[in-house]
């Protein structure tokens, strides 16, 4: 079970949390501009990376606020948590096959 | 040269102290070209081969697998096989792989002792018992057997549930699928192995597929931990790993790889004698011919390459099963470990052509492709044979999520299986 | 304290008052009891518009503390900061519920804030005694240990399967005292999970 | 130390106990001999004392046979003394608390015990499954995959004939009477295993301050310390310096000590799993009063250090799994720590220093050690040396090489083994004896540090894997867990790993005034042999088993080598070895040993199979805790819920709500119950407890803005005091709810959700804002439980509302789709003029506190309009005669609002979640699965819900399907049946006719028709 640093409650355990998946996949401004392909594009394809992932998590049973987290898939390690519309940091990427 | 296995050649191999036994697959060195090669030595993959080679005599073919045979999801999986899907296009998939199943111990001289010892899926509330109905009685149009038990009737059927008439989640019915069972898992990686190498297909194991050469929209070959092989054509049964292919190739695919764990209890004489699976409580149970309860849990509902799952996973499926069977409460877990799963935004798989020529990928099964083993072995094949999606094939085309004929098996796959 | 006119508490059926009396107290690991019914208010809010927190104090007669985890405390009502924007506003007296809303929307008239009356949701329990924190602990993922969850501090987290916002208080005879809020459709669920999990140290049901 | 003897003992009754524990030493080791404890094994009624563990007690009393292996069925005997047993596998305890597969070794004694052997029939001295013995040659490893094919139905018999053959002990058969617990923990410092590693790890962190939880398996501290006779500490002995040790740690308040407690797996984040056996020792009088039987321990810590010890490594040799063969390690435990002797006539086997260890103790206690059988060709080191003096029989570069004896080791047979340990020279020597211990050296128990994932590396010196890097931080595996054998190093380790941990902490831990003075010897020299050759080839006669449980010999590894089964996990696979509960504790590395040999590969190439939790069993019951039965998962009940209790309502889960389904008067089912209620409710006045329903206060100035992106329909234009239905899909198009929001004030909305999507609606609107839409003014604000619903609904609302409540109730006044704040017989409330049913409806809120009075008010002035309770499934009939969907019966995921002919609610001019997937090609086909209304021709059959509808019927299958029936009811209002369905382009088949298949081949013809049955013009509805 991960512990997850929220940033507005401290260390908490993952069962506090829900996931909300990959992160910084914004909703196109204009939907009717995409093709059908782009808009499942949108909708669907993600890089589920094994490394290195970006991803949402939402403090559902504390403070019910959603944040970014970068954290290692193989490992779980987590390397960085920062906030909704912030910049990734840049981090050394684990290499797997 | 392989020996054919029966009584009379395991007695003959006994007086020899079986000093005698050919290999069961040969572990040949790869060569630098094959007509198709197939990325993935799981069950998919080796069945994928072996039907390149029986049904569509290509046989220039190779299976490169990163580690050993199996030892993906085919060899952690809780070999739950059955049919009983709703919709049409599932139905017909799985119920094709059921009756290969029916003959596969037989058709591969391997015994996957295939246990068609019944399913049972449980209904708790009732809405549970509307969508029962529902999808019995579309499984019966389907040909697919497919019956309803009362309350009653599971008692009879599985006497060590508790029916908890006055409990949290009491049992208000079943569906049953009595040809539906279990299999020996590692028994299936093997006895495909076997008989595609029977078949002149060669079998690569510790060799990690680490790159494509793709050249004007169109495979040219792999790149591996063995050096560079040249194929016509590239058939990617990866499983868990399906994304880190499809990175490879430069695309993405609509699936999310996550843990699932299972876990077995000590060995015990036999105390229950079929599948029960419960998507309300959360749990599924049978129990392996060597006595072991084998469980299966949830997945971890975050992205994970870590093959193990989490202990509140694991708390809740065995407090599910110590409300479906409270006899079960003194037994113990033994070993759990976890697999990963990659799932489809519907819960139904991709058999598909992609984007770059000649490179075929077939993922996404999620928690419940090993039943699919041998029809998605086929049906993929036949694809790869004539570069067009098999007829039960066409419906899983990566194409379905741009149009929006999403096969949504949520239903199915509410408990992992 | 003013009654409100038939209020019933989620646990009614349980009888408590009459188990209560029955019971004693001494010698027990955990003395358990409802609380009587609390007014509160949820505030949500921006703590850095200027004069949010002068108008609140204004209208609470208290300062909006400004860490999660934080509790302050006035004359009527205690706010339990729940989350960056978010606290709870409770009253002990039951009947200030309408009063308190009232009064903060006023004085938060030119801010964009919300006010919600939410008293009702909540049935508060009360956890005392040497293991009231080992009783807590056994569904609660929280670390409970004085040095990292002090007195006059909150926090929301789960009870088994339920969401709960625990409160610690000042310890009483050197025993720790929580006070634990759960929406009331999972009181009867709260309070027998915690009798339960407190039954093995001797648990006594006390008049709050 | 108890040094009383039985016979001087105040409780001592005749016979004298002694007399019964043949194998009991005088004095000596850690159990009361003051008292006698009874136990049953079989048929036998045996004594033991406190402190004993059922094996040292079968062994004071002389018996080893004590089990039968898995397949073979061949007679077993006590291996060890600990968590690594792999036959001692006892069935405890009589049904319903009966436990199988139980290891003799760890199992407390205590009065009134009860065990039976496992695997047997008709009993442990003879059994029939024996025969399998001699049918071994046609079972090898994986004999099952080849045959029993043919003919292919015969497979279920074989399998039922295999099956019952597996398996050891029996589950119970009754539901488990007892109560298990589990909590969460944190800490600062755990540490695992309290050996002297442990212990000064444990001493040094909490003398810094740390809050250490010390984690022991045994139920007594000390480890190895405690079957050590001679071990000395600072020059007194070593259980001395043990009792301080212990008496300090439990004298801090920043420790706990847990005992009983294995720490069984080692989770992401320095997150642990431990198990405690908190009163499975008890004597049954003892037990219960609250008292969980297990508790589980969810442990978070910041700091982790694993003391957990080694354990040794027996040697595989030919036929080494009779009764009588145990570790030299275990038979110096059950001596020093037990004051028993496992034998009377010992062969001692050793291929290293520790065998010697065992000897020089079992000599010293007066057992015959009849010979030092020593791999290694010359026998040198301090022990060899002390052996020498001591004048035993050494016999140096000897093997083993055959055991006889049935139930018991009688004799062995020595042969001397060739300089490449593959070969033996000579006839053999027969030496008699009674107990044969070995060691083949050490495996340290390296288990948590790998299943967190640390890797091992191959240390070639002592033939074992030690821990290298952790992949988690704040993990450390110290003393003979990592290598260090000697006490000196152990005790140093623990101290340095101690400090370290109290560092990271930031804590200052105080220098030690010096270093503790101690031995430090290790195992050295030793000769590693994996399997030890026989005047035989491998496999011809005898059996040399590496995993004793699932009877796996070296012959077996071989076979599936020669088979192409070469990875380590396919040899574990198709052989089973280290797949028994004892997870291969002792025979992994000599399995991996064969492989690399006869792979030729470096050792630590073949490298280790995966290390999974738990490290020993744990109950389900313990995983499960006390969230079970009632407590499994919370019922949540309304206000009014006691109300419908005592009206007899029969109730429905509605996730985890339990709401009034129907209320059955005497002798009505639920069809004449409901129709009751229905028709009741369109005559005059029914009333419903609508209080589950979701509820959401949406408040700030964008929130008619935020309602615009989430539902399908424009929200900006609708007044205050106004209400409107609303439709909310999911971003693929497909529904995900509904309900009615109404607007409070200008910046202010109550959003209503259907009762299973409270919570997950609330998520989903946090989540655009949050994510999203952060520019949006908007806050939201659960108030599900600030109310209590109830809704007034038929002719008579009005008039009834009108008696309790001061409003204009007018339609003029108080229109349809309207709501407006008032009193509700003197309590606040909300009244909404919203209908669900297509009668005239009220919805009023009030605070649930007061809800059950404001209800009970209701009932008492609608007595004279005949007010009906209606349910759930009333409620359903009601609405499905108007067409009205619900959420999750008419849709289940895949269903857009188009196929619900609800184009209606879909805004062309504005965005919204979900919108852009509607337009896509699959989602705009006319042949897609359409809500309509079904009328069965027979106006009396109510179709089957979830019945399967088709063009025409046939034999053949598969029958292509047109859809589905979603609901299905008895309308007393239309005096027929009604239906919706989805069908496939069902809108084009309006006035057609489809095909309902029923049970038992039967069919039923239905025309479809719009889905609205009654008051087509809404004329009830606004009346
Ligand atoms: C715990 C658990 C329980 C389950 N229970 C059931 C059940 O009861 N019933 C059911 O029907 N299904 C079940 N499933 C699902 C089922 O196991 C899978 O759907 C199925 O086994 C997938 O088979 P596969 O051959 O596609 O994948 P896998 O067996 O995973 O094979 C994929 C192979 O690709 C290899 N590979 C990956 N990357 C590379 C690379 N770069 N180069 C070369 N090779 C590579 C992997 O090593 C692996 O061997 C379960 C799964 C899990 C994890
Ligand atoms: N000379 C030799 O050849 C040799 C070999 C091995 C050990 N030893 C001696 O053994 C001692 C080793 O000391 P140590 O403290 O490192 O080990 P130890 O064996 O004394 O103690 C380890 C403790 O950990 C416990 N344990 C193991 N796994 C556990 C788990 N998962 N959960 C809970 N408890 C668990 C065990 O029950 C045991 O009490 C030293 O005295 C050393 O000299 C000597
Ligand atoms: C159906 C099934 C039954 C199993 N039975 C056992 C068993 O009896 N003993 C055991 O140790 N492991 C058993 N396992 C688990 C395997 O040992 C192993 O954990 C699993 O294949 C995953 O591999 P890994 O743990 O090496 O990653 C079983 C696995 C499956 C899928
Ligand atoms: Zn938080």
């Amino acid at each position: 079970m991960l512990l997850i640093d929220c940033p507005h409650c401290g260390p908490r355990a993952e069962l506090e949390f829900s996931y909300g998946h990959e992160a910084h996949i914004e909703r196109p401004k204009d939907p009717d501009a995409l093709s059908d392909s782009d808009w499942a594009a949108y909708l669907f394809l993600r890089e589920n990376p094994k490394g290195v992932i970006l991803e949402r998590w939402v403090h559902s049973h504390g403070c019910r606020r959603w944040f970014n987290v970068a954290r290692d898939t193989v490992s779980y390690e987590i390397l960085a948590v920062y906030p909704m519309g912030a910049e990734p940091p840049k981090l050394e990427q684990a290499r797997y096959v | 040269m392989q020996a054919r296995y029966s009584f009379f050649s395991l007695a003959r191999n006994a007086l020899g102290y079986h000093e005698n036994w050919p290999e069961a697959w040969r572990s040949p060195e790869p060569r630098g070209s094959y007509d198709v090669v197939v990325v993935g030595g799981g069950g998919h993959g080796l069945a994928t081969a072996y039907y390149l080679a029986k049904e569509h005599g290509i046989t220039n073919v190779a299976v490169i697998e990163r580690g050993w045979l199996g030892g993906g999801n085919t060899g952690r999986n809780t070999t739950i096989v059955r049919s009983n899907y709703l919709w049409d296009e599932s139905a017909a998939l799985y119920e094709h792989a059921l009756k290969l199943w029916e003959g596969l111990s037989q058709d591969l001289n391997y015994n996957v002792m295939f246990s068609q010892r019944g399913v049972l899926n449980l209904a708790h509330n009732q809405h549970d018992l509307r969508e029962l109905q529902r999808r019995i009685r579309s499984n019966r149009l389907n040909g697919i057997d497919s019956e309803f038990l009362d309350a009653a009737g599971v008692k009879a059927f599985c006497p060590v549930i508790d029916l908890r008439s006055d409990g949290r989640y009491p049992v208000l019915g079943a569906s049953l699928q009595r040809r539906g069972g279990t299999a020996r898992h590692d028994a299936v990686a093997w006895g495909y192995a076997r008989a595609a190498d029977a078949r002149g297909v060669h079998i690569v194991q510790n060799c990690p597929v680490t790159g494509f050469r793709i050249s004007n929209g169109r495979i040219q070959g792999v790149e591996t931990a063995k050096g560079y092989i040249e194929a016509k054509k590239v058939a990617v049964v990866t499983a868990g790993h399906s994304s880190v292919m499809a990175n490879m190739a430069g695309f993405r695919l609509p699936v999310h790889s996550v843990p699932l764990q299972a876990l077995v209890s000590e060995p015990v004489k036999p105390v229950i004698d079929c599948v029960v699976m419960s998507g309300a409580v959360h749990a599924y149970v049978s129990q392996s011919d060597k006595g072991e309860l084998v469980i299966g849990a949830g997945v971890d509902k975050y992205v994970g390459y870590g093959q193990r799952g989490s202990l509140p996973v694991t708390e809740e499926t065995l407090a599910a099963v110590c409300e479906l069977f409270p006899l079960f409460r003194r037994m113990r877990m033994l070993r759990q470990w976890g697999g990963i799963v990659d799932v489809c935004p519907d819960a139904s798989p991709i058999i598909s052509k992609t984007p770059v020529q000649g490179l075929y990928f077939n993922c996404g099964w999620g928690t419940g492709g090993f039943k699919a083993t041998p029809g998605s072995g086929w049906v993929f094949a036949d694809t790869i044979a004539n570069d067009n999606p098999h007829p039960l094939a066409a419906p899983y085309t990566l194409e379905r999520f741009t149009t929006g004929y999403l096969i949504d098996e949520h239903g199915a796959a509410a408990v992992a299986h | 304290m003013a009654e409100l006119l038939e209020q019933h508490s989620a646990l009614a059926h349980l009888g408590l008052v009459a188990q209560a009396t029955r019971a004693r107290s001494e010698s027990q690991g955990v003395a358990m009891s409802e609380l009587p019914y609390r007014a509160a208010v949820n505030l949500r809010g921006r703590l850095d518009e200027p004069g949010f927190a002068a108008a609140v104090d204004a209208g609470l007669g208290c300062l909006l503390p400004d860490r999660v985890g934080g509790v302050a405390t006035s004359d009527t009502a205690s706010a339990l900061m729940l989350g960056p924007d978010e606290w709870l506003l409770v009253a002990e007296d039951g009947t200030e519920g309408p009063a308190l809303r009232e009064r903060l929307a006023k004085a938060l008239d030119d801010y964009f804030c919300s006010v919600v009356e939410v008293g009702q949701q909540y049935c508060w329990i009360r956890l005392a005694g040497p293991e009231a924190a080992a009783t807590l602990q056994k569904g609660c993922p929280l670390d409970l240990d004085p040095a990292v969850f002090a007195a006059g501090h909150c926090a929301q987290s789960l009870l088994s399967k339920i969401d709960v916002l625990v409160c610690r208080r000042d310890d009483r005879d050197g025993a720790p005292v929580f006070e634990v809020a759960v929406r009331r459709s999972f009181a009867d669920y709260a309070w027998r999970w915690l009798h339960d999990a407190a039954r093995e140290y001797g648990v006594a049901v006390v008049a709050a | 130390m108890a040094q009383t003897t039985a016979e001087t003992s105040p409780q001592a009754q005749s016979p004298a106990p002694a007399a019964r524990q043949p194998f009991r030493l005088r004095d000596g080791g850690r159990v009361d001999r003051s008292r006698l404890v009874s136990f049953r094994f079989d048929e036998r009624e045996l004594t033991g004392h406190p402190g004993d563990t059922l094996a040292s007690a079968l062994l004071a009393n002389g018996v080893h046979l004590v089990g039968r292996s898995f397949k073979y069925h061949r007679p077993r005997g006590i291996v060890s003394a600990g968590a690594e047993e792999p036959n001692a596998l006892v069935q405890v305890g009589r049904d319903p608390r009966t436990e199988p597969n139980i290891r003799a070794t760890q199992l407390e004694l205590f009065d009134g015990l009860s065990v039976s052997s496992q695997n047997r029939w008709p009993n442990l001295e003879f059994d029939v499954g024996g025969v399998n013995n001699l049918l071994s040659r046609f079972l090898p490893a994986g004999f099952y995959y080849k045959t029993f094919m043919w003919p292919a139905a015969a497979w279920e018999t074989y399998e039922k004939a295999i099956r019952q053959a597996a398996g050891l002990g029996v589950s119970p058969s009754k539901r488990d009477p007892d109560a298990y617990d589990k909590t969460f923990a944190h800490c600062d410092l755990l540490v695992v295993g309290a050996g002297p590693t442990g212990l000064s790890a444990a001493l040094t962190a909490a003398r810094a301050g740390a809050r250490v939880i010390l984690a022991e398996q045994d139920f007594l501290l000390g480890g190895d310390l405690l079957s050590d006779r001679s071990a000395a500490i600072d020059g007194r002995p070593a259980l001395e310096w043990l009792a301080e040790a212990e008496a300090e740690l439990r004298s801090l308040d920043n420790v706990r000590i847990l005992t009983r407690t294995i720490c069984f797996a080692a989770f992401d984040h320095n997150f642990f799993g431990l198990h405690e056996r908190v009163s499975d020792h008890l004597p049954f009088a003892e037990r219960g009063d609250g008292r969980p039987r297990h508790r589980l321990w969810k442990l978070r810590t910041r700091q982790a250090i694993f003391a957990t010890g080694a354990i040794e490594r027996p040697l595989v040799f030919r036929d080494n799994d009779r009764p009588g063969i145990m570790l030299a390690s275990a038979a110096r435990s059950y001596l020093n720590r037990w004051g028993v002797m496992a034998g009377s006539n010992a062969v001692v086997f050793t291929g290293n220093e520790s065998g010697y260890a065992t000897a020089l103790d079992l000599h010293q206690a007066g057992v015959r050690v009849a010979a030092v059988v020593d791999l290694r060709a010359e026998a040198e080191g301090p022990l060899s040396e002390e052996a020498k003096a001591a004048g035993l029989r050494i016999l140096a570069g000897h093997a083993v090489i055959g055991t006889e004896g049935d139930k018991r080791v009688k004799k062995v047979r020595v042969g001397r083994l060739g300089s490449d340990g593959a070969s033996i020279w000579g006839g053999g020597e027969e030496i008699a004896c009674d107990l044969l211990v070995n060691s083949a050296g050490w495996s340290p128990t390296v288990h948590l540090h790998c299943q967190a994932k640390g890797s091992l590396v191959w240390d070639e010196a002592h033939a074992c894997f030690l821990p290298d890097k952790a992949m988690q931080k704040g993990q450390a595996t110290v003393g003979a867990a990592a290598g260090a054998f000697g006490l000196a190093s152990c005790l140093a380790g623990g101290e340095a790993a101690g400090r370290a941990a109290a560092e990271a902490l930031g804590l200052a831990p105080r220098a030690p005034a010096r270093r503790l003075e101690a031995e430090d010897r290790d195992f050295l020299p030793m000769r590693q042999l994996y399997c030890v050759p026989s005047d035989k080839p491998l496999g011809q006669g005898g059996k040399h088993f590496i995993d004793q449980q699932n009877d796996v010999t070296a012959a077996d590894l071989l076979l599936a080598l020669r088979e192409g089964y070469r990875s380590i996990e396919h040899v574990k696979r198709y052989t089973t070895t280290g797949m028994g509960t004892d997870q291969g504790k002792l025979g992994n590395v000599n399995a991996i040993g064969v492989v690399a040999e006869h792979l030729k590969l470096p050792l630590p190439e073949v490298g280790v199979t995966t290390f999974r939790a738990p490290y020993t069993p744990v109950s389900f019951g313990a995983f499960a805790g006390r969230d079970v039965d009632a407590l499994l998962d919370p019922v949540r009940t309304t206000p009014m819920h006691s109300w419908h209790e005592r009206n007899g309502a029969l109730f429905e889960d509605v996730g985890q709500w339990r709401r009034a389904w129907y209320y059955p008067k005497e002798g009505e089912d639920l069809r004449r119950a409901v129709s009751r209620e229905v028709k009741a409710t369109r005559d005059s006045l029914g009333i419903l407890d609508a209080t589950t329903l979701g509820k959401i206060e949406i408040v700030g100035p964008d929130a008619a803005e935020l309602l615009n992106r989430v539902y399908t329909n424009a929200w900006s234009k609708l007044e205050v005091g106004r209400c409107r239905y609303g439709l909310m899909l999911k971003e693929d198009g497909m529904v995900m709810d509904d309900g009615v929001t109404s607007r409070l004030d200008e910046t202010r909305f109550l959003m209503t959700t259907t009762t299973g999507n409270a919570a997950s609606v609330l998520a989903h609107l946090e989540e655009w804002l949050q994510t999203e839409w952060p520019e949006l003014k908007v806050y939201l604000t659960s108030v599900t439980e600030q109310f209590a619903t109830m809704t007034l609904s038929g002719p008579n609302a009005r008039r009834l509302l009108g008696e309790l409540c001061d409003l204009d109730l007018s339609n003029e006044a108080f229109p349809h789709m309207s709501w407006q704040p008032g009193r509700v017989a003197g309590v606040p409330a909300r009244i909404f003029r919203i209908s669900f049913t297509g009668e005239l409806s009220y919805e009023i809120n009030v605070p649930a506190g007061q809800g059950l009075y404001v209800w009970q008010t209701l009932f008492r002035h609608g007595e004279k309009y005949g007010i009906t309770p209606y349910g759930t499934e009333a409620m359903h009939v009601l609405r499905a005669e108007k067409g009205f969907i619900i959420v999750g019966q008419e849709t289940d995921g895949s269903v857009t609002p188009l196929d619900l002919s609800m184009d209606w609610i879909v805004s062309k001019k504005k965005d919204f979640i979900g919108r852009r997937s509607l337009s896509r090609t699959d989602i705009q086909k006319p042949d897609r699965a359409q809500l309509v209304g079904l009328l069965t021709q027979d106006p009396a059959l109510v179709l089957p819900e979830g019945g399967a509808l088709v063009e025409t019927m046939r034999e053949e299958t598969p029958v292509p399907m047109l859809g589905h029936v979603t609901s299905s009811y008895w309308s007393p209002n239309c005096g027929r049946s009604i239906a919706l369905a989805l069908v496939k382009g069902g809108r084009g088949r309006l006035g057609k006719t489809v095909i309902c298949a029923l049970d038992g081949g039967k069919t039923a013809p239905c025309t479809v028709v719009e889905p609205l049955f009654f008051d087509k013009e809404g004329e009830r509805l606004r009346g």
